[in-house]
């Protein structure tokens, strides 16, 4: 598998929370050269199990969780021919008006998200940030026909074109979390060429953006002894302070803190070390605000860690990553995998049955 | 895709902000070259002369081939680019949007960096950003590597909007209507008028540097000199959620627009009644609109010499100024239609009748 | 009551339990019959019942408290921090913290009065503009005594102030005071089986409690808190959330559960028996791990009980030793009772 | 239907406080279902059992209604016997002024406000009080802690009704009126009427974990755009009931939705989509259960929520009864 292809065909993909099934194929396309099983569960989560070569009980096993799905935009109603919109998961208002987008109507319309042009626009309104109501999508269809095509509840998604930069930076939407599918992916391809002893579920977790419900319940149902959430972080840009940022192109930062086990963590760091992967270390001292923040309180709670891919412009249609970042991550995921043994297993005081 | 939306995307994916009009004259250049005689001004305008039966009336046609875009002002040491609009730019719709720097060492694709949602502080998120405040990201860490891609202080950087056919296949979202859509009518009313005898000569002119002050226009008006002029022109339409009749009532789909007045020009009264007759005889839709704000070419071409009578023709565009616009088919064809038989009825006669 | 003093001065902020749940499991491994620590670290103990019991009940107390996290170190080595927790901004400037494991003291600085404009004056200083000092020139420096990600609490001593209320000043009362109520309650066994757990990040989303209580499976359960106690002189008719001295606080409602009624009326009724003072607590004020328990599987009936402490979540917390005492009779006697209580509906 | 719809709204329930809802529920649909439990927060459980049919799979169905509705909770008492309140779930303190509430034992208090620095001031709650009448405090029989909910009895317009509580309480009497209209099913259909719902879906999470089901709809109210200068929302009163697509706490899921929907129109029912930006329902808590359960919403088009005077059309109640009893005798498509 080639990274680069790989995020693109997912970056491309239409994935908004609630309706993965797009993107879903492709990840199981994927997923499955490596998985000795691959199930969707009733949320929707896509969880492929490697099985690992343990042979004596207890059976371990880890889940490796990155969310697929991506924000986007819902029709909540129609007007004068044009299309009314609420939002599903964070939106900053400010990047929507211009952007181009896509109406999954019965069939795909492309479309571009307006306002009231700025020439009918009083002093005082083009200094406000456009609230949503004063949003609309324009497909350029006549409202009759717009009503037979689009109906309320649609999915709608942002513009979807994979821009390669500078210094193996590329630039698209939905990279978050995208890019931990992806890095997914690699590590269960690294895995292929490795021994691991304990059970790998790798999972594509559905509605993080809504409230990080598919790790919630696809924990729940699989309760492994030890979960990894791998998710996207702030890289740095203009205009943030440092201490709010890691480097893009400085490898995937490390999460400790509440939501981290200390144990893992260090086990991570150690791993990156041994091997010589450049990583960072990221200080979380409340919610992560990842699938790790749910996994870590399912049932009796398991001990949960966290990795994070640098990406600048969260929750844009221009998020900005390196390849480089994600390709670490993948090898610190399956190095760590390989490394996970029944002494680790007793020093974490996992129960034995 | 026909010829007509073929000759759409060639004219509107072309670079061309103000001064740096180098691509899209070669592109029109091509267009013209086989119908007319081509010249040029001193500031770039390209010329395209065609004569009919007849040296006079000297008919110009107007469209300027600049678009809005920006200009490289400053590359950081972290190698984040700061530039400066050229032409009218609204700051609430350029966050997050593509864009591509032309540099001497060819194209660089970058983006308009937007800080993400959940670093916002609450107040920060009800004011729109501030274009001083903007930059782009290419995907560099240092001054160096910005200069090693070939980016220079002066580089200019256009929107990426590929043309678009929408959904009903008679709308079409790309950059740059405004003016390429007065191009795209010239270039193809010299194409009807191949092998018609029309009773005049007409210049076709794509002026330079509108956006930037209607520069171009003052320039090639010289080189032409024309008895009477014609200005092609994207209109604004009024037909979205918010915007009330007595700002606009343009509405795509209801034909071209003749305007009564803005900010730089009233049109010739006689003018701009013929427009109205032939609109009717021939029975092509029109629409009237008016500008407060806001002016064309034809500000500084109706002041040439002793005055020139002159027209705006547009054709009604939805989110000009921004990424993407939107037009209707029908006005254009209309328009183009309108056009030629104006074209057809401008003989010296009438022309003289404009100002006796 | 000394032990009071060793919870009190013993750090450990969400995430960070460690040296607390020591404190805590040095004084209950002689008084119980099982204990055990789980995935987020809680400490689950079982004191079983006296043979013929046949309820499970939980009692929750959270060990962790507010504090710091150092998010990085700036190039002259002074300590860019987040709290841990819900931490006003105003109680931060000027405050001695001590960082990490080796407790190295620092005070947390900000621009000095002097040099604000009079309307910054007016305005609380957020912490993002504030830093921790330890009096090193350079990040180097900086970095051989802490380095980024080490916790940090308020330096505040366990001090006893007397009078007639027996109070006490200290930081961390809540819930410290609540771990002291429950190791004191399993010096003796009740007709119920008594699991007590001391949990863990109950200040970042009561989540600690949340897996205690389903591994646990309890029939119904008590959280012991240290609670808001808001009742300084103030303008208008705005009566106390809690009063200092008035005995043990009974929760109805709160942010994160409406108490069951049936295990109030047994409180009240105990307290009245046995002459045990209590106050309500006002309702619809702050959250506590009743609010994740209640909620666990099919549910489960739960009460909030809870010792009045003055400037909670601030640096030093204050409260009355007879409240705390009233406190353990008041769970004393009603432990006696409640295998008893019917809680068919 | 009318009177059972007048009986439950004019029911007590703020939240925690639903006995006396629920024991109106029980007598209602005691014959009805096969057996009925309460389980440790007050959820009242009602299965009625399924009878194979031959080519349907049987499922696990769970109907939920909420019997709480919101109120106010004394806070403190004054020496002159004036209550001072805190809210019970959403409550907006324009409609608090005016209003009278009244207390599980019955008795009724007015909300009187203290005077504003400025006449135009929004009223806060906390500036507010409860006057039930009493000279002073030593003749009060109130204690901190007790409850009130909005006192207003039902209206009927004729088509519209018009009342306090229609949330959720519409959505009680629809599962009522469904179990006592569906003779037989193919799945196990529950019935649950959940607690605590205004202050944070807690009846529903307790509840479906216990219920385990494979799919639930909640039955709840939702708020329209067709009123003047109303939000923009596709939902108008009438037009009859919403299957939901998303509000703020959850995104439906798209089996469930097109279940509905498509059996509304083999039924030839009216039914309109909602796209709700505030709000959210027990269905929320359900979804994430366990390790999932597929769930959806069934709304009720509802003006004025969370006023002592919400509106609902009376053909939209009706439909969404006719929608359900369609939904539960056939087989599920998800």
């Amino acid at each position: 598998m080639q990274i680069k292809e790989f995020l693109k065909k997912l970056s491309e993909a239409s994935g908004v929370s609630g309706y993965e099934a797009g993107v879903r194929e492709l990840v199981r396309e994927e997923f499955s050269q490596y998985a000795d099983q691959i199930r969707i569960d009733t949320m929707g989560n896509l969880i492929a199990l490697k099985r690992g070569e343990a042979t004596q009980a207890p059976r371990r096993s880890i889940m490796l969780a990155g969310h697929m799905d991506e924000i986007g935009l819902l029709v909540t109603k129609l007007e004068k021919g044009f299309v009314r919109f609420s939002t599903v998961g964070g939106f900053d208002l400010r990047v929507l008006p211009g952007q181009e987008v896509i109406v999954h109507g019965r069939r795909d319309l492309p479309g571009i998200i307006a306002t009231r042009p700025p020439h009918v626009l009083s002093p005082e309104e083009r200094e406000q940030t456009m609230p949503l109501d004063k949003l609309f999508i324009d497909v350029g269809l006549p409202e009759e026909e717009l009503a037979q095509l689009v109906r309320v509840g649609d999915v709608i998604t942002l513009q979807r074109q994979f821009t390669e930069l500078a210094g193996n930076l590329v630039a698209g939407k939905a990279f978050d979390d995208r890019a931990a599918v992806a890095c997914i992916a690699y590590c269960l391809q690294h895995l292929a060429t490795m021994k691991h002893s304990w059970d790998v579920y790798a999972v594509a977790t559905v509605q993080e953006e809504v409230g990080l419900k598919g790790a919630l319940t696809s924990t729940f149902g699989l309760m492994p002894d030890i979960g990894v959430a791998i998710d996207v972080c702030h890289g740095n840009m203009l205009g943030v302070p440092e201490v709010d940022t890691v480097n893009v192109g400085g490898g995937p930062a490390i999460a400790f803190g509440p939501n981290i086990h200390p144990l893992l963590y260090a086990r991570l760091v150690e791993t990156a070390k041994a091997f010589e992967i450049s990583y960072q270390p990221d200080p979380t001292p409340g919610p992560s605000g990842t699938d790790a923040w749910a996994m870590q309180v399912t049932r009796e709670g398991l001990p949960t860690a966290l990795v994070s891919i640098p990406l600048r412009y969260m929750h844009t249609t221009v998020e900005t990553l390196s390849l480089k970042d994600v390709e670490r991550a993948g090898r610190l995921l399956a190095l760590f995998i390989a490394s996970l043994d029944e002494a680790f297993a007793q020093a974490l005081g996992l129960k034995s049955e | 895709m026909d010829s007509t939306e073929k000759l759409f995307q060639n004219l509107t994916e072309a670079a061309g902000v103000p001064g740096y009009e180098g691509e899209i004259r070669a592109v029109i250049r091509r267009y013209l070259e086989p119908m007319a005689k081509i010249e040029q001004d001193k500031l770039g305008s390209i010329i395209g002369v065609k004569r009919g039966s007849s040296d006079s009336p000297r008919v110009m046609l107007a469209g300027h081939m600049d678009e809005v875009g920006f200009m490289v002002s400053l590359i950081t040491d972290d190698g984040f680019i700061r530039f400066v609009p050229l032409g009218g730019w609204w700051n609430q719709v350029m966050l997050a949007q593509r864009v591509v720097i032309k540099t001497s060492a060819g194209d660089v694709v970058g983006l308009l960096g937007a800080k993400p949602p959940h670093l916002l502080e609450e107040e920060e998120a009800k004011k729109p950003v501030e274009k001083k405040d903007m930059y782009i990201d290419i995907g560099a860490t240092s001054a160096e590597e910005v200069k090693a891609c070939g980016v220079r202080l002066g580089d200019p950087i256009i929107p990426i909007c590929p043309f678009t056919v929408l959904a009903p296949g008679k709308t079409y979202m790309a950059k740059a209507w405004d003016d390429r859509l007065g191009c795209a009518l010239f270039i193809q009313a010299l194409e009807r008028l191949k092998d018609q005898p029309h009773p005049n000569t007409i210049y076709a002119v794509g002026t330079v540097q509108e956006e930037v002050g209607l520069r171009g226009a003052k320039t090639s008006v010289y080189n032409v000199n024309p008895d009477v002029a014609i200005i092609l022109e994207v209109d604004i339409a009024g037909d979205v959620p918010g915007i009330k009749p007595e700002e606009s009532a343009i509405k795509l789909g209801k034909g071209p627009t003749l305007l009564l007045y803005d900010a730089r020009m009233i049109p010739n009264l006689r003018l701009r009644d013929l427009v109205i007759n032939t609109a009717e005889e021939n029975n092509i839709p029109l629409q009237f609109s008016a500008m407060r704000g806001g002016a064309t070419d034809g500000g500084m071409i109706h002041l040439h010499n002793e005055g020139v009578p002159t027209v705006v023709l547009g054709v009604p565009t939805r989110h000009i100024h921004s990424h993407a616009g939107i037009l209707h088919r029908s006005d254009y064809d209309h328009a183009l239609d309108l056009l030629v038989k104006l074209l057809m009825r401008l003989d010296e006669q009438t022309v003289k009748g404009l100002t006796l | 009551m000394l032990l009071l003093k060793e919870l009190s001065e013993a750090c450990g902020v969400s995430g960070n339990e460690g040296t607390v749940r020591q404190v805590i499991l040095d004084a209950i491994r002689d008084r119980v019959d099982e204990y055990r620590t789980d995935a987020l670290g809680n400490l689950i103990a079982l004191k079983k019942g006296n043979g013929k019991t046949t309820r499970k009940v939980m009692i929750a107390a959270h060990m962790d408290e507010v504090g710091l996290m150092i998010m990085h170190i700036e190039k002259e080595g002074s300590l860019r921090f987040h709290p841990v927790g819900g931490i006003d901004d105003r109680v931060l400037l000027a405050k001695k913290v001590l960082i990490g494991e080796n407790k190295v003291p620092g005070v947390i600085g900000a621009k000095p009065v002097h040099l604000l404009e009079p309307k910054a004056r007016e305005q609380v200083v957020k912490f993002k503009e504030m830093s921790i000092d330890i009096g090193v020139s350079s990040k180097e420096e900086a970095e051989r005594l802490v380095k980024v990600g080490d916790y940090a609490v308020f330096d505040v001593p366990f001090v006893e102030l007397g009078g007639a209320l027996r109070t006490v000043k200290g930081k961390a009362f809540d819930d410290r005071a609540g771990c002291a109520v429950l190791i004191e309650l399993l010096q003796d066994r009740y007709p119920v089986d008594l699991y007590a757990a001391f949990t863990v990040q109950e200040e970042v989303g009561l989540r600690g409690a949340r897996v205690a209580a389903y591994s646990i499976a309890p029939h119904l359960a008590f959280a012991l808190e240290g609670t808001i106690c808001d009742d300084l002189p103030k303008k208008g008719d705005t009566s106390p959330t809690t009063v200092l001295g008035k005995g043990p606080a009974i929760t109805i409602m709160d942010r994160s559960v409406i108490a069951d009624r049936r295990l109030v009326e047994l409180l009240i009724d105990t307290a009245e028996k046995n002459g045990i003072p209590y106050q309500f607590k006002q309702p619809a004020l702050g959250g506590t791990d009743a609010g994740a328990i209640h909620l666990s599987r099919e549910g489960v009936p739960s009460a909030v009980v809870a010792v009045p402490s003055r400037y909670i979540h601030s640096p030093t917390s204050l409260l009355s030793l007879n409240d705390l005492e009233n406190t353990v009779q008041l769970m004393r006697q009603t432990l006696a009772r409640v295998n008893d209580l019917d809680l068919t509906r | 239907m009318k009177e059972l719809i007048k009986e439950l709204t004019e029911a007590y329930g703020p939240s925690g406080n639903e006995d006396a809802v629920r024991e109106t529920i029980k007598r209602h649909i005691a014959g009805h279902v096969s057996e009925m439990r309460v389980d440790a927060l007050g959820n009242l459980i009602a299965l009625k059992k399924g009878q194979p049919q031959s080519g349907i799979e049987p499922r696990k169905i769970m109907l939920a209604a909420h019997m709480d509705e919101i109120g106010v909770i004394v806070s403190q008492i004054d020496e002159k016997g004036f209550l001072r309140f805190a809210p019970v779930g959403g409550v907006n303190p324009l409609t608090l002024l005016g209003s009278r509430v009244i207390f599980a034992d019955g008795m009724i208090g007015v909300i009187g406000r203290e005077r504003p620095e400025k006449p135009d001031e929004f009223p806060k709650i906390e500036k507010m009080f409860i006057d039930v009448g009493a000279p002073d405090k030593e003749h009060l029989t109130r204690k901190v802690g007790d409850m009130a909910a909005f006192l207003r009895p039902l209206a009927d317009l004729g088509q519209r009704l018009t009342a306090k509580a229609f949330d959720d309480r519409i959505g009680c009497a629809i599962l009522v009126q469904t179990a006592q209209e569906l003779e037989t099913t193919p799945h196990d259909v529950y019935f649950v009427f959940t607690v605590q719902e205004e202050v944070g879906l807690r009846g529903a999470l307790t509840s479906a974990f216990g219920v385990e089901p494979d799919v639930a709809i909640a039955v709840d109210i939702t708020t329209t755009g067709d009123t003047p200068e109303a939000y923009p929302m596709a939902v108008s009163l009438g037009a009859g009931p919403a299957i939901k697509v998303k509000d703020r706490g959850m995104l439906a899921h798209p089996g469930v939705k097109n279940w509905m929907a498509e059996t509304a129109e083999r039924l030839g029912l009216p039914y309109q989509f909602e796209v709700l930006e505030a709000g959210t329902t027990d269905a929320m808590a359900i979804q994430t259960s366990r390790a999932g359960v597929a769930a959806g919403v069934l709304s009720i088009p509802t003006r004025y929520a969370h006023t002592p005077s919400e509106m609902v059309d009376y053909n939209d109640v009706q439909n969404a009864v006719k929608l359900l009893v369609g939904l539960l005798s056939g087989p599920v498509k998800i």
